[in-house]
């Protein structure tokens, strides 16, 4: 399995997405934003930070760069892209996703661990997973607030589109355990082939059992074969 | 043209002081060069008031590689591995524009850890703000928190960890002090140490601009014709050219050009320029035309002393200058050679083709004044306080208002704020005793933690000073680490004052005896005078930051109490020195008397013994008992996993608050399994340990034995009350 | 020649900064307050003498950067 | 009544935000463009029939709230 892993000036999660990648053995790039072809690739991470310092809008500046014209097309022919955290607010801003990511509602950066429920495991990048199975997770954004017309979230919901919402301990989706003030607790989207996954928690940061019960990693081995 | 006196006054310096400057120039000065006398030979650059005590710190031991002089500290923690430190303070700034403030100052502490080539891998903070009631308080507090956080979240280095506090001591001076923490092979640390003569001197980073050039430099005879534009400004900081400045540092520090570096911190340009000069006894030449500047028209006195974040100075080897140059073009950062050494061991600058500045690097560095100011001993408030002459108060009423006091109360509306995960190697959180970072992808990790105690150090600064040394020692061994070694932030009021000098010279009196005793060495730290408003002083306000080791991943711990029908065991003997505490200052306003002694023979061995207890892995969990007391610190282990207790009523003492609320110092609180006693007993008695049993590990339900009972969450949500209200209220 | 440039939240969008900072200003004491919403407000300073080409440039830059259409809209103003 | 307000850096501060679009804008193939400048707008509406009375009010509201002097400048003006 082949991966790249785009690097952005003021990416910060890409090492870490890189540590879980190698553990493993996925054949994993690095590649620059000022790049203008893209190795190879089976799976594309856009990984988290603040890509180009974020001042404008999150993702904004990073939507523009070189190396997102080829992702653009990869993901259009179906190569299979993750976007966590800054990540997704690429994908949104270069309209491989659907959308928009607004302030956190409490207006601060939110740094936490969450929960979240798996809503559909009918797709590539969660079938490791059980429906309805729960989630310890971290976040750290200030615009993860995901907002869209009412058109789109039928959509979402109807076409299992939205593989996890923020739920509490339980595995309840209520308004209390929403860290950011997401339409209906959604923490991540689906583009309507699948094979785009935008997300704001990070499972990179729950692959290590020194930290963590290791929640994230089912994603990436589901994409191994 | 000559100086007025007018003139040199506005600089901060001293008439007689500007005598020795004519000395040493051996004509007037011109306005630059006071500029430039006036940045190197104020407190902040020159030490001048603290030198002297500053030396009676224990600086080495066989793990100190660097002790103070550089940017940071840096200790050997084994298989090549070290440690890069310091901590530093941005109050003045924070005050005025708390965001930028607060974010500039962790700029500035990160650039002193990664220019002696150590990846950053964690911050610490330690924020006092005023009384909660006053008017400037929330805002403050709003603005330092998401400062100090848009800045690290955005680099990309968790903050793992640090202390916030609330007296009105600092309603118009706000104490906001940054620590970071960086990894470096030993074989591969950066010194400012320049080397050789004819090497190019190189800047890099972000332009210069006119920020923070001192307000009182700029109202001088230069810019009186526009200087409505030209107002002083509070510096802004870039994170995102931090991150490119990091990155790009760490890429050309793989190659072997850097013969030194430096960051352009306060005093920017002039002060790197010449610390690397005069540490490496060579000259420097520059030319101020190729200074890479933001603004037109800046002035040669104006690039000197502009304090625009995110630079650095770079002495490159011969024929370094592409193969450098290519590693900054990919980061897009200015990278230009603006000078270079030379043999006449002075500082030229020149602009225009015209020599502007020419000054003797010696005149600027060793020359610096230094003072013995004079100090009184600060009277020590002796005073026996009679518990008993009070109004009586319920143990459980008491601890309800101390969990939901600003000092005692969950933290985690800051803490959620700072992104504690990136990079993956956060083992523990804030939260705990102290914050443990693994070293990346390796078996060993470090621990950090940040204290202080102005309480105690103002009713008695020299004990207070050994006392916060020995918090921030007990707080290292508490998650099972080794302690290795501190930075310091003194926060004082004016040096000027002999109250004030008394207080600073015991104060580091107090320190150097604790360090001494613990073999726990000072490698870096920062002086900041002059916190006071309208002459009136801050609490004298000295902040340690400790590191401590773990050779193995496995002997870390933390304070979650673990399971049901495990006991807590309490080391360290309770004499019920209530003068001081928390207690009396919460419950009945009583601010008099002296903080509690530190018997450091106990405090060592207590804390050796607790490491044997946690390395024989006899230990479930553990948390020191500091301010607040055993019913605080239990109260704190219960919350911490929401386990309850079930507490024994100690027999030795009439009033039960002298137990529960004292602060005697050198105590622990450990869980065990009941089936481990024995064992730990023998090893207790044999080193002479005093330790007592005082309570069960149960569900639910905190209680003291026929004394009160009530729910650990009920405890939780008194906690958490007090920030959520603080918030939505105003 | 400058031009500046504002853009706003989308009526339907939720503004949480301008809710932020209306509730603060009514905890000021600032009375019969009806709302406020929060923006963002770029000068741009052009090497260009005329207006009409100017004006299509940044609505260029606004449409392909400034503002994100799907919650965002803009309006351009010649300053002085 | 409606009010807009501007706020934006002083002249010599830093603009970090300003910098980072303006850079982008060039990479992007914009021309001859000098300067852009990032600062905040808001859009307040207020239950005030005098016009004097609600510039005075915004007037506060800047000068406690919405801009800190010591860094930004902010300009008021009537909205339609
Ligand atoms: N400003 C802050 N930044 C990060 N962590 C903080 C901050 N303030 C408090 N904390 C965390 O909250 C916890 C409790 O703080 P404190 O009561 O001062 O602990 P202790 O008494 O053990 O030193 C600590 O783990 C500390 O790291
Ligand atoms: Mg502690």
């Amino acid at each position: 399995m082949r991966s790249s892993v785009i690097v952005f000036p003021g990416s910060n999660c890409d090492r870490d997405i890189a540590v879980v990648l190698e553990k493993l053995q996925f054949k994993n790039s690095m590649v620059w934003h000022k790049e203008t072809t893209l190795p190879k690739s089976d799976l594309i991470i856009l990984p988290g930070g603040f890509s180009y310092g974020d001042y404008l809008r999150s993702g904004a500046i990073a939507a523009k760069s070189n190396i997102l014209n080829e992702v653009i097309k990869a993901g259009k022919n179906g190569c299979l892209i993750i976007g966590i955290c800054n990540g997704f607010q690429i994908l949104i801003e270069c309209g491989l996703l659907q959308g928009a990511l607004l302030r956190n509602s409490g207006l601060k950066f939110v740094s936490k661990d969450i929960f979240v429920r798996v809503q559909t495991n009918k797709n590539k990048f969660f079938n490791k997973y059980k429906n309805g199975e729960v989630l310890k997770l971290n976040i750290a954004h200030n615009e993860g607030n995901f907002f869209t017309n009412q058109k789109h979230l039928i959509e979402l919901e109807e076409k299992e589109l939205i593989p996890i919402k923020y739920c509490n301990e339980k595995g309840s989706i209520i308004s209390e355990s929403n860290p950011n003030g997401s339409l209906n607790n959604i923490a991540g989207i689906l583009n309507k082939n699948k094979n785009i996954l935008g997300m704001m928690p990070h499972p990179e940061r729950m692959a290590d059992k020194i930290n963590s019960d290791q929640k994230g990693l089912p994603l990436f081995l589901s994409l191994m074969n | 043209m000559t100086i007025k006196n007018e003139q040199i006054e506005k600089h901060g310096l001293k008439l007689e002081e500007y005598k020795k400057i004519k000395e040493l120039l051996g004509r007037d000065s011109n306005l630059l060069e006071l500029g430039i006398f006036s940045a190197m030979w104020n407190e902040h650059c020159s030490y001048k008031s603290s030198k002297i005590h500053l030396k009676k710190l224990p600086t080495k031991n066989n793990i100190v590689i660097q002790g103070p002089g550089e940017n940071a500290g840096v200790i050997d923690i084994g298989d090549d591995d070290a440690i890069v430190f310091k901590i530093e303070s941005h109050n003045h700034p924070s005050f005025i524009e708390p965001y930028q403030g607060a974010a500039t100052g962790v700029g500035g502490i990160l650039r002193d850890v990664f220019t002696m080539g150590a990846r950053p891998i964690a911050l610490m903070n330690s924020i006092h703000f005023g009384s909660p009631e006053n008017k400037k308080t929330q805002n403050l507090l709003n603005g330092v928190v998401s400062g100090i956080g848009g800045y690290g979240n955005s680099v990309g280095i968790p903050t793992v960890g640090g202390e916030t506090k609330f007296n009105r001591t600092y309603n118009e001076n706000i104490l906001v002090n940054a620590m970071a923490v960086g990894h470096v092979n030993k074989n591969k640390i950066f010194y400012s140490k320049a080397k050789g003569i004819n090497k190019p001197v190189v800047y890099v980073g972000s332009k210069t601009g006119r920020d923070g050039i001192h307000g009182a430099t700029m109202a001088s005879a230069e810019f009186d014709e526009n200087s409505e534009e030209k107002k002083p400004t509070v510096q802004v900081g870039d994170p995102f050219t931090e991150k490119l400045l990091l990155e790009a540092c760490l890429e050309l520090m793989k190659k072997n050009s850097i013969i030194s570096i430096q960051d352009m911190g306060a005093a920017g340009l002039t002060s790197s320029s010449i610390e690397m000069a005069s540490k490496g006894n060579v000259g420097i030449e520059l030319n101020l035309n190729k200074v890479p500047c933001r603004e037109n028209n800046m002035t040669p006195y104006e690039m000197m002393l502009s304090e625009s974040q995110e630079r650095m100075l770079i002495i490159l080897d011969d024929n370094k200058e592409n193969e450098a140059k290519k590693i900054f073009d990919k980061w897009d950062l200015d990278f230009v050679v603006i000078g270079k050494t030379t043999d006449s061991k002075r500082l030229i600058l020149n602009f225009d083709d015209k020599k502007v500045a020419d000054i003797p690097i010696t005149a600027l560095a060793d020359e610096a004044p230094q003072y013995n100011r004079k100090w009184t001993t600060s009277k020590n408030k002796k005073k026996e306080l009679k518990l008993k002459s009070l109004k009586k108060i319920k143990i459980e009423e008491a601890l309800l208002r101390i969990l939901s006091s600003p000092d005692h109360s969950n933290k985690s509306w800051i803490t959620n704020q700072f992104d504690q995960s990136v990079m993956c190697d956060t083992i523990q959180k804030s939260g705990g005793d102290a914050a443990v970072i693994r070293i990346h992808k390796k078996e060993k990790a470090i621990s950090v933690s940040v204290d202080s105690s102005a309480n105690y150090c103002n009713a008695d600064a020299k004990i207070g000073g050994k006392q916060i040394i020995c918090e921030n020692w007990r707080n290292l061994i508490s998650v099972g680490s080794k302690p290795l070694a501190i930075t310091n932030c003194l926060n004082f009021g004016s040096p000027e004052k002999p109250e004030v000098m008394g207080e600073f010279v015991e104060c580091i009196e107090g320190m150097k005896e604790a360090c001494e005793f613990l073999n726990f060495p000072v490698v870096s730290g920062n002086v900041s005078f002059y916190n006071e408003t309208n002459s009136k002083s801050i609490f004298p306000t000295p902040v340690i930051g400790g590191i401590g080791i773990f050779e193995n991943l496995k002997k870390i711990i933390n304070m979650k109490s673990k399971k049901v029908g495990n006991l807590i065991i309490i080391i360290g003997k309770t004499l019920g020195h209530m003068e001081q505490t928390t207690f009396m200052r919460d419950i009945y306003s009583i601010n008099e008397g002296c903080p509690p002694e530190v018997n450091l023979v106990n405090e060592k061995n207590n804390g050796l013994a607790v490491s044997k207890l946690i390395n024989d892995n006899l230990v479930s969990s553990c948390h020191d008992v500091s301010s607040g007391g055993i019913i605080v610190a239990l109260a704190e282990m219960s919350m911490a996993s929401m386990l309850g207790l079930k507490i024994v009523k100690p027999k030795k003492f009439k009033d039960l608050n002298e137990y529960f609320y004292a602060e005697d110092q050198g105590r622990y609180l450990l869980e065990i399994e009941r089936n481990n006693l024995k064992k730990i007993e023998d090893i207790l008695k044999k080193n002479n340990i005093f330790f007592e049993i005082i309570a069960e590990v149960q569900n639910d339900i905190f209680e003291v034995d026929k004394t009160f009972s009530i729910k650990t969450k009920e405890l939780f949500d008194y906690s958490n009350k007090w920030f959520k209200n603080f918030n939505a209220v105003n | 020649m400058k031009f500046s440039v504002t853009v706003t939240l989308k009526k339907d969008v939720l503004d949480p900064q301008g809710k932020v900072v209306s509730q603060t200003l009514k905890n000021m004491g600032v009375e019969n307050l009806n709302q406020v919403r929060q923006g963002k407000f770029f000068e741009i300073d052009l090497d260009e003498n005329d207006t009409s080409k100017g004006h299509d440039k940044v609505k260029e830059m606004c449409e392909k950067l400034l503002a994100n259409q799907i919650i965002e809209d803009f309006k351009i103003n010649k300053a002085e």
